[in-house]
């Protein structure tokens, strides 16, 4: 075999924050096995087994750059998948000075300033918008509604999306936003107060699992019986097991099973979705969440792209990635997008699934098309997302 | 004689340091520069005897202080870091009011709360536009370049930012160590001993606890500042209690009783834990070995690893 | 004579408890007051509100005609007012020169701009040298580098009052000095004593060591349950017998 | 015998403070131990009650071994010990403090009666029970530490200057006290400043020096001894 | 409006009871040892485990499991008590360094055995207790406040009311005198030890069912922990439980009626007001600082 390509995973594996690096990489790993024993990349100068090199920043900007540093001087890899957020901007001048490529997992990461950071796979908070107007179009009749949601990077500028998609199904909100610290643990207060107004729609907008799973069993518990909706359900088997089936029938999110059949459709990219899911759970049983497959999605997307392009080079890589404005998305085919919120087409925005519970089972309802609700209600996005100092220009 | 010449080693020494250094190093050396000036501000404002757990929020104040003034008000980056520096200082100044109200304990973690209220309102949605809320302030501007003929520095580059924060640091130490080897420094340890006694000798406390902690906190600002800049990018858990426990443990693990002690502490740790940890290849397993380093380091050296230089040292005076 | 610390009706309570009640007497110049009474009678509560350490529910402290009660410690030091503890209290860690440096804090104020760039010099070597000075009087000068909490108890009785004495007081309040000495230390110390007041120091001390208060003070304040019992020389005091009764007993073990 | 020290010595740290020192209690003796400051009196019973590790030499209690015990176990066989700078519980009350002295005892009503006899004796511990004991007064807080060490019923008593901070009045008390609980058959190591009273009070006395033993010898010879009389007597 | 006082009243008596579990036997064991145990929400977050190990993946029943939390969690403290501790007596800074060290340990430990996502634990009770619609109370929850109005009425009997508790506090102010008087110093340490992780283990293990468990949740409890500690007055029992009721109430009623972030600041500032008035707590005595 030829010299291995050595690709870097810059994000937290241990910490608070290890929970959004380590399953990345864990299945990272599964995606380099399955890839190698197919022959590796095939470029010009013959096939390449992948290599994954992993620095724990620590969700520190510090330690990321150094981390980056790292890697690129001295690893020599070819392409470096970060989670994003706070560490972001420590590597910034990183990526400028040395013309690596990054991927971030967070679109908000991206800005006209560094043009050689894309993000691939999860067009966070883009995304939802679709769920929204799914349960719009098949139950009319939901008129109120109330987000809660931790107060960081993830959360905000997602709130700005979810009042944008209710403003634009008609759905009035009852409060502002209630925010709340990321070290909760109890969060009865906050949803005797989400209760308070009897809502038809509790949004859990992108609360982590930490959160999302408490707040599912109190709201059960204080007997809230209206609709649910939330971007995230990572082990939503557990949170069925905590309430019932009754109680969770119906709850609307965005992250489906990669078991779900409609996975094997000829328009979703992610190759062998049920085949790596059930690689997944055998290893690491009951760890299957978002970022198991996000961090492997994107490879297969840099892996095309190196493949067209006969080099691993970041350059080469990059212009072969957003070669015609397109790209195979997990999802299925979408645009390099984004440039009126991020300042630059760098977010790979297409479909996105909207996944329901069924008698205790994610299923897809359907792929909701984002740039389409763009057309039609980008202005409403904007607005909100300015409100909350969420537009690229405006992220001090 | 002998301590100009050992001076003179260390400035050759710091001047080759980074390039016997590999490049991710050089960045880790950068950053322990800062923090060797964080924790020996810290050891001014324990020469009191109070432990603050406050002291890396009031680094941050220095930080976001120096943040925006240079980006939202265009101020020279220079002029902006002594403004952090001041700027932590007056922070300081306020809060010594309420807090030396308390001593020991209460001060302990009656800091951490009047720190914590800080971070607070940085992450704050309230304030989101000054601050930046969670994600904080990117965009810092950097230090500007400049060449003195034979070498020109480029700020991105570690070595030389780190020539520049090494003098920086340098000189703060120097002041630093010259108050604590002052009449002043003598001050505050009587103040820590025995505070009744050094009140009956007419020593205000409270003013004393008020300036060791201002000093402290405007060097420390100063760290604070000089970080910001480099990596470009500060937010509020870059102050969090996470990191104030890091800086407890240098000072302690490196000793408590002499000025270099705790930078001992400081530089020995982030070496094991940034370095040799990382290298040995602990993925997950770092926080484990660190944490049993620090439990047998203090086992087995209760004075810090100072005990072990004063062992091979001739000791001058009795202290 | 001039009265140099006046005591009027200073009064503190605790709780119910009124531990010193009513209490006047007062001090003259130059002289070495005793202030002696049973277990309890309020004399180091008395010590504390003079030196600002407690302040008092009611009543007055003057030094030179000056209201200094319920002012801060340090600002009643700085008036020339200073005192010893009952406990042997000391920097511990520092050493002995140290300690009498810190004594001289108030007569040569450091200054941090100053010591930064060098220009307190000639305050450092005076205030050195003061310290010497007061070690050496207090017979401490071979100890000069020793950790102050090494030293043996009587020595360190004998450093707590350079300290005091490192500031050039005008008044020194003195809480039981003698105890844990043996009588050849007492009797050196009493003998330092008179020299510090031949110096012109005034001298206010509350002992339980007989021998050591009737040989060495001009004037006595005999105090009981927080009130004044009485008050004369010596040889009044040794013979009145409220003091007898309440204080002094059969003496049999005393001189 | 019910406590003898045999070639004990004692270092803090590299320092010897006390250098293979013998002492002899008899059952129901009263034994004094003098000797200038930094003599290393402190040391000896500190040794004895086991809140130092002795380094070489044995001690016995009752013809048992006891050096390189706990203290607390030591001091279960019935030593009680009065110590240098009193150590009073400083924010229990009067009474707790005073009952902590008979944590090891079981026999309730003896307990209550003891307490009873130590208030009789000070009377001011009474008035004070519910007081914080670091809020006493000196004298009071030495009353207490003697109480203390009563409560717990010993067969022998070391007391570290007891008559230190007290008023005369209360030192001719202490003096009583002593022979008092003597005649109850109870053996005490007194060691004093006051050594008029103590070579008073005691039948054997012994002299220490820099952690060295330089005489020794019934108190009443002891006292007519030309180098005591100068140097301890103050004569 | 009543309903939705009630229901607050009702999270408040919660998030008091579990505050005070955990913060009691922080106070327990800063008083008699001395040293300020910055592993206390790691001991709590190893109550987590071990249900998450015998409840969840063993199931071993649910109570049965409790019993082993608190015991194991208890072992823990008497662990820390000989190996860390008992050799830095007298040094509480290197006790302080030594109980991050082991934080650390126990968090690397828990991420290394069982992985860094939270965990599954499925439900001990699915009965709540509706007193009207929109007041109830889950049963789960209250076993939380039953235990802690049991074992702080216990912790109270046996500190106030036996020859222990007396020798607990003689030995945590004067531990030589204490020895003088016949109580065995170690055994002390080991028993506040003992009590003082079990607590926060029986609180680990009693929540673990209601709150994500992942290996870093320990660490917004000491800070709460400590904030309670403090404002309660250091050293002192009923102090704790005092300002645990204060904090529970002040972070929820302000969580309900405002934001969760406001919240914190109004905790924090609370803490500092009573400090500015009263500098040593509620409850608490100037020479414990
Ligand atoms: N803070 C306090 N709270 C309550 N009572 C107190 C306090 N301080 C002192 N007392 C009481 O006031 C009385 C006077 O105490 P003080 O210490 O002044 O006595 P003293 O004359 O110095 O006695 P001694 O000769 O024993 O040292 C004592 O009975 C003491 O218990
Ligand atoms: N904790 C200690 N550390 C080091 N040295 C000590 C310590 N305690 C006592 N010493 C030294 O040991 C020697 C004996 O001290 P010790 O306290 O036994 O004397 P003493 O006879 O009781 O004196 P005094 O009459 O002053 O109480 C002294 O030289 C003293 O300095
Ligand atoms: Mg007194
Ligand atoms: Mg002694």
């Amino acid at each position: 075999a030829e010299e291995p390509i050595k690709i870097g995973f810059l994000a937290p594996l241990t910490g608070a924050t290890a929970a959004w690096g380590k399953p990345g990489l864990d299945g990272c790993r599964i995606w380099a096995e399955r890839i190698n024993a197919e022959g590796g990349v095939k470029l010009a100068d013959g096939n390449h087994p992948v290599e994954f090199v992993a620095y724990d920043e620590e969700y520190d900007p510090a330690k990321a750059r150094t981390g980056a540093t790292k890697l690129i001087r001295e690893d020599e890899v070819k392409f470096i998948m970060m989670l994003g957020g706070d560490p972001w901007p420590g590597v910034e001048p990183v990526a400028d000075r040395t013309g690596m490529l990054f991927s971030t997992l967070l679109p908000s990461d991206l800005s006209p300033d560094t043009t050689t950071l894309v993000a691939p796979c999860e067009v966070h908070p883009a995304y939802i918008v679709t769920g929204v107007d799914w349960l719009a179009r098949n139950r009319p009749e939901l008129k109120t509604a109330v987000i809660c949601a931790q107060d960081d990077s993830l959360g905000l500028p997602s709130i700005a999306t979810y009042l944008a998609a209710f403003e634009a199904a008609g759905i009035e909100q009852l409060r502002r936003p209630l925010l709340f610290d990321a070290s909760t643990t109890d969060f009865a207060p906050i949803v005797t107060r989400l209760m308070s107004g009897n809502p038809d729609i509790i949004c859990l907008d992108t609360s982590y699992s930490d959160y999302v799973h408490p707040i599912c069993q109190q709201l059960y518990q204080q007997g809230y019986q209206g609709q649910i909706i939330s971007a995230t359900l990572d082990f939503y088997d557990q949170i069925v097991q905590k309430t019932s089936k009754e109680f969770m029938e119906g709850v609307i999110f965005q992250f489906p099973d990669f078991d779900d059949p409609a996975m094997n459709s000829d328009t979703v990219n992610f190759k062998d979705a049920n085949g790596f899911y059930e690689e997944y759970a055998k290893r690491f049983p009951n760890q299957w969440g978002a970022v198991s497959w996000e961090y492997a999605a994107i490879m297969d997307l840099w892996k095309d792209a190196a493949e067209k392009a006969g080099s691993a080079e970041p350059a080469d890589v990059l212009e072969a990635m957003l070669d015609g404005g397109t790209g195979k998305h997990a999802f299925g085919d979408a645009t390099w997008w984004g440039e009126e919120l991020f300042g630059i087409n760098h977010a790979l925005v297409g479909n996105w699934p909207v996944v329901m519970i069924e008698d205790g089972k994610a299923v897809i309802q359907e792929f909701g098309s984002i740039p389409d609700w763009y057309d039609q209600h980008g202005d409403l996005l904007i607005k909100h997302m300015k409100e909350y100092r969420q537009m690229w220009d405006q992220r001090s | 004689m002998r301590n100009l010449i050992f001076l003179a080693i260390l400035a050759v020494a710091l001047v080759f340091l980074p390039n016997l250094l590999s490049f991710s190093q050089r960045e880790i050396l950068v950053f322990l520069t800062f923090n060797v000036l964080v924790v020996a501000t810290y050891r001014v404002m324990t020469l009191t005897g109070e432990w603050s757990l406050g002291h890396v929020v009031l680094m941050g104040v220095g930080a976001y202080t120096s943040a925006l003034l240079s980006k939202d008000f265009g101020l020279w980056v220079p002029f902006s870091v002594i403004a952090g520096g001041l700027v932590a200082a007056l922070v300081a100044l306020v809060l010594s009011y309420p807090l030396f109200r308390m001593k020991g304990f209460y001060f302990l973690i009656g800091s951490f709360a009047a720190g914590e209220i800080i971070r607070l309102l940085w992450k704050w949605s309230g304030f989101r536009n000054v601050f930046g809320g969670t994600k904080g302030i990117k965009g810092i501007p950097a230090m500007p370049d400049f060449s003195v003929g034979f070498y020109s520095f480029d700020f991105f580059e570690p070595t030389s930012y780190f020539y520049l924060s090494v003098v920086v640091v340098a000189v703060c130490l120097l002041i630093l160590w010259r108050i604590e080897k002052s009449p002043v420094g003598l001050t505050f340890h009587a103040v820590h001993w025995q505070d009744t006694l050094a009140q009956a000798s007419g020593v205000n406390i409270r003013a004393y606890k008020t300036l060791a902690f201002v000093i402290a906190s405007g060097f420390a600002g100063i760290a604070g500042a000089l970080l910001a800049h480099y990596i470009g990018t500060i937010n509020p858990n870059s102050f969090d209690l996470d990191v104030m426990v890091f800086v407890l443990t240098w000072a302690i693990v490196g000793g408590t009783t002499t000025f270099y002690g705790p930078i001992l502490g400081c530089v020995v740790l982030t070496a094991l834990n940034e370095v040799v940890l990382r290298q040995l290849g602990f993925d997950q397993a770092r926080p484990l070995f660190y944490g049993l380093i620090l439990i047998l380091s203090i086992l087995f050296m209760p004075n810090g690893l100072e005990g072990i230089v004063q062992k091979f040292t001739p000791r001058k005076e009795a202290k | 004579m001039t009265t140099i610390l006046e005591i009027k009706d200073l009064t503190i309570r605790f709780g119910g408890l009124t531990a010193v009640d009513h209490l006047n007497f007062s001090v003259e110049e130059g002289t070495i007051h005793g202030l002696i009474g049973p277990n309890g009678a309020g004399k180091t509560t008395t010590f504390n509100m003079v030196s600002g350490f407690y302040t008092p529910t009611s009543g007055e402290v003057l030094l030179k005609g000056e209201r200094i009660s319920g002012m801060p410690m340090h600002l009643v030091a700085r008036k020339g007012l200073v005192r010893t503890f009952q406990h042997s209290t000391l920097f511990a860690e520092l050493s002995v020169l140290e300690n009498a440096l810190v004594g001289t804090h108030m007569v040569y104020k450091p200054n941090i701009f100053a010591a930064i760039f060098g220009f307190d010099g000639a305050a450092r070597k005076a205030a050195r040298e003061r310290a010497v000075e007061v070690l050496e009087f207090f017979g401490l000068a071979p100890h000069l580098h020793e950790r102050a909490g090494d030293l043996s108890h009587g020595h360190q009785r004998a450093l707590g009052m350079a300290v005091a004495y490192a500031s050039k007081p005008t008044v020194i309040l003195l809480d039981e000095p003698f105890t844990g000495m043996n009588p050849e230390e007492t009797r050196h110390m009493m003998e330092l004593m008179r020299r510090l007041k031949s110096g012109g120091t005034t001298i206010l001390i509350v002992e339980h060591d007989m021998q050591a208060i009737m040989g060495l003070c001009d004037r006595i304040t005999c105090m009981s349950f927080g009130k004044l019992l009485a008050e004369g020389n010596p040889s009044e005091i040794r013979n009145h017998p409220a003091v007898i009764e309440a204080y002094l007993g059969g003496a049999r073990h005393v001189a | 015998m019910l406590l003898e020290l045999r070639d004990v010595s004692v270092n803090y740290g590299p320092v010897a403070a006390l250098k293979n020192l013998s002492v002899k209690v008899e059952e129901g003796q009263i034994v004094t131990i003098i000797g200038s400051n930094g003599a290393g009196k402190t040391t000896t019973l500190r040794a004895m009650s086991g809140m130092l590790p002795v380094k070489s030499g044995e001690i016995h209690f009752e013809g048992k071994r006891v050096d390189g015990m706990a203290p607390h176990k030591i001091v279960a066989n019935g030593i009680a010990h009065v110590p240098e700078g009193r150590r009073i519980f400083p924010d229990m009350t009067v009474e707790e403090n005073l009952r902590t002295g008979a944590f090891l005892r079981k026999d309730k009503a003896a307990v209550e009666h003891d307490l009873r006899d130590v208030y009789n004796r000070f009377p001011r511990l009474l008035e004070r029970r519910r007081q914080r004991a670091q809020t006493m007064s000196g004298g009071e807080q030495q009353m207490l530490a003697i109480g203390r060490a009563l409560m717990s019923n010993p067969r022998i008593l070391l007391m570290d200057e007891p008559s230190m901070g007290l008023a005369p009045v209360i030192v001719e008390e202490i003096a009583v006290i002593i022979e008092e609980i003597n005649a109850r058959g109870l053996s005490v190591v007194l060691v004093e400043q006051n050594a008029v009273m103590a070579l008073e009070l005691a039948s054997y006395a012994y002299v220490l020096e820099s952690g060295n033993m330089v005489l020794e010898g019934p108190a009443v010879d002891l006292r007519d001894d030309e180098t005591v009389r100068k140097a301890y007597l103050g004569l | 409006m009543l309903e939705f006082l009630a229901q607050t009243g009702l999270n408040s008596i919660y998030a008091a009871s579990y505050i005070a579990l955990i913060a009691v036997g922080l106070v327990l064991i800063f008083g008699v040892m001395g040293v300020l145990n910055f592993a206390h929400g790691e001991l709590y977050m190893a109550g987590c485990y071990v249900i998450v190990a015998l409840y969840a993946k063993s199931f071993v029943p649910f109570f049965v499991a409790v019993v082993a939390g608190l015991i194991f969690v208890g072992c823990l403290g008497l662990l820390m008590e000989r190996a860390l501790f008992r050799p830095l007596r007298d040094n509480p800074l290197a006790g302080l360094v030594a109980s991050i060290g082991f934080l650390m340990i126990l968090q690397a430990i828990a991420a290394m055995g069982f992985g860094v996502r939270m965990e599954n634990i499925p439900v001990v009770s699915h009965k709540v207790i509706s007193f009207t619609d929109y007041v109830r109370l889950p049963v789960a929850r209250l076993y939380v406040i039953v235990a802690a109005v049991v074992m702080l009425t216990l912790l109270w009997f046996f500190l106030k009311r036996t020859k222990f508790g007396w020798a607990l506090r003689a030995s945590a102010q004067d531990p030589q005198a204490a020895a003088l008087q016949g109580i065995s110093v170690n055994l002390t340490a080991k028993i506040a030890m003992f009590i003082g992780a079990a607590y926060a283990g029986l609180a680990g293990a009693l929540t673990a069912p209601l709150v994500s468990v992942t290996p870093h949740m320990g660490h917004s409890v000491i800070v709460t922990a400590f904030v309670v500690i403090i404002v309660g007055g250091v050293g002192s029992l009923e102090g704790a439980v005092v300002a645990a009721v204060i904090y529970a109430v002040v972070q929820t009623v302000v969580t309900t009626f405002y934001d969760g972030v406001l919240a914190d600041i109004a905790g924090l500032s609370l803490m500092l007001i009573v400090l500015i008035v009263k500098p040593t707590g509620l409850f608490g005595s100037a020479n414990r600082a």
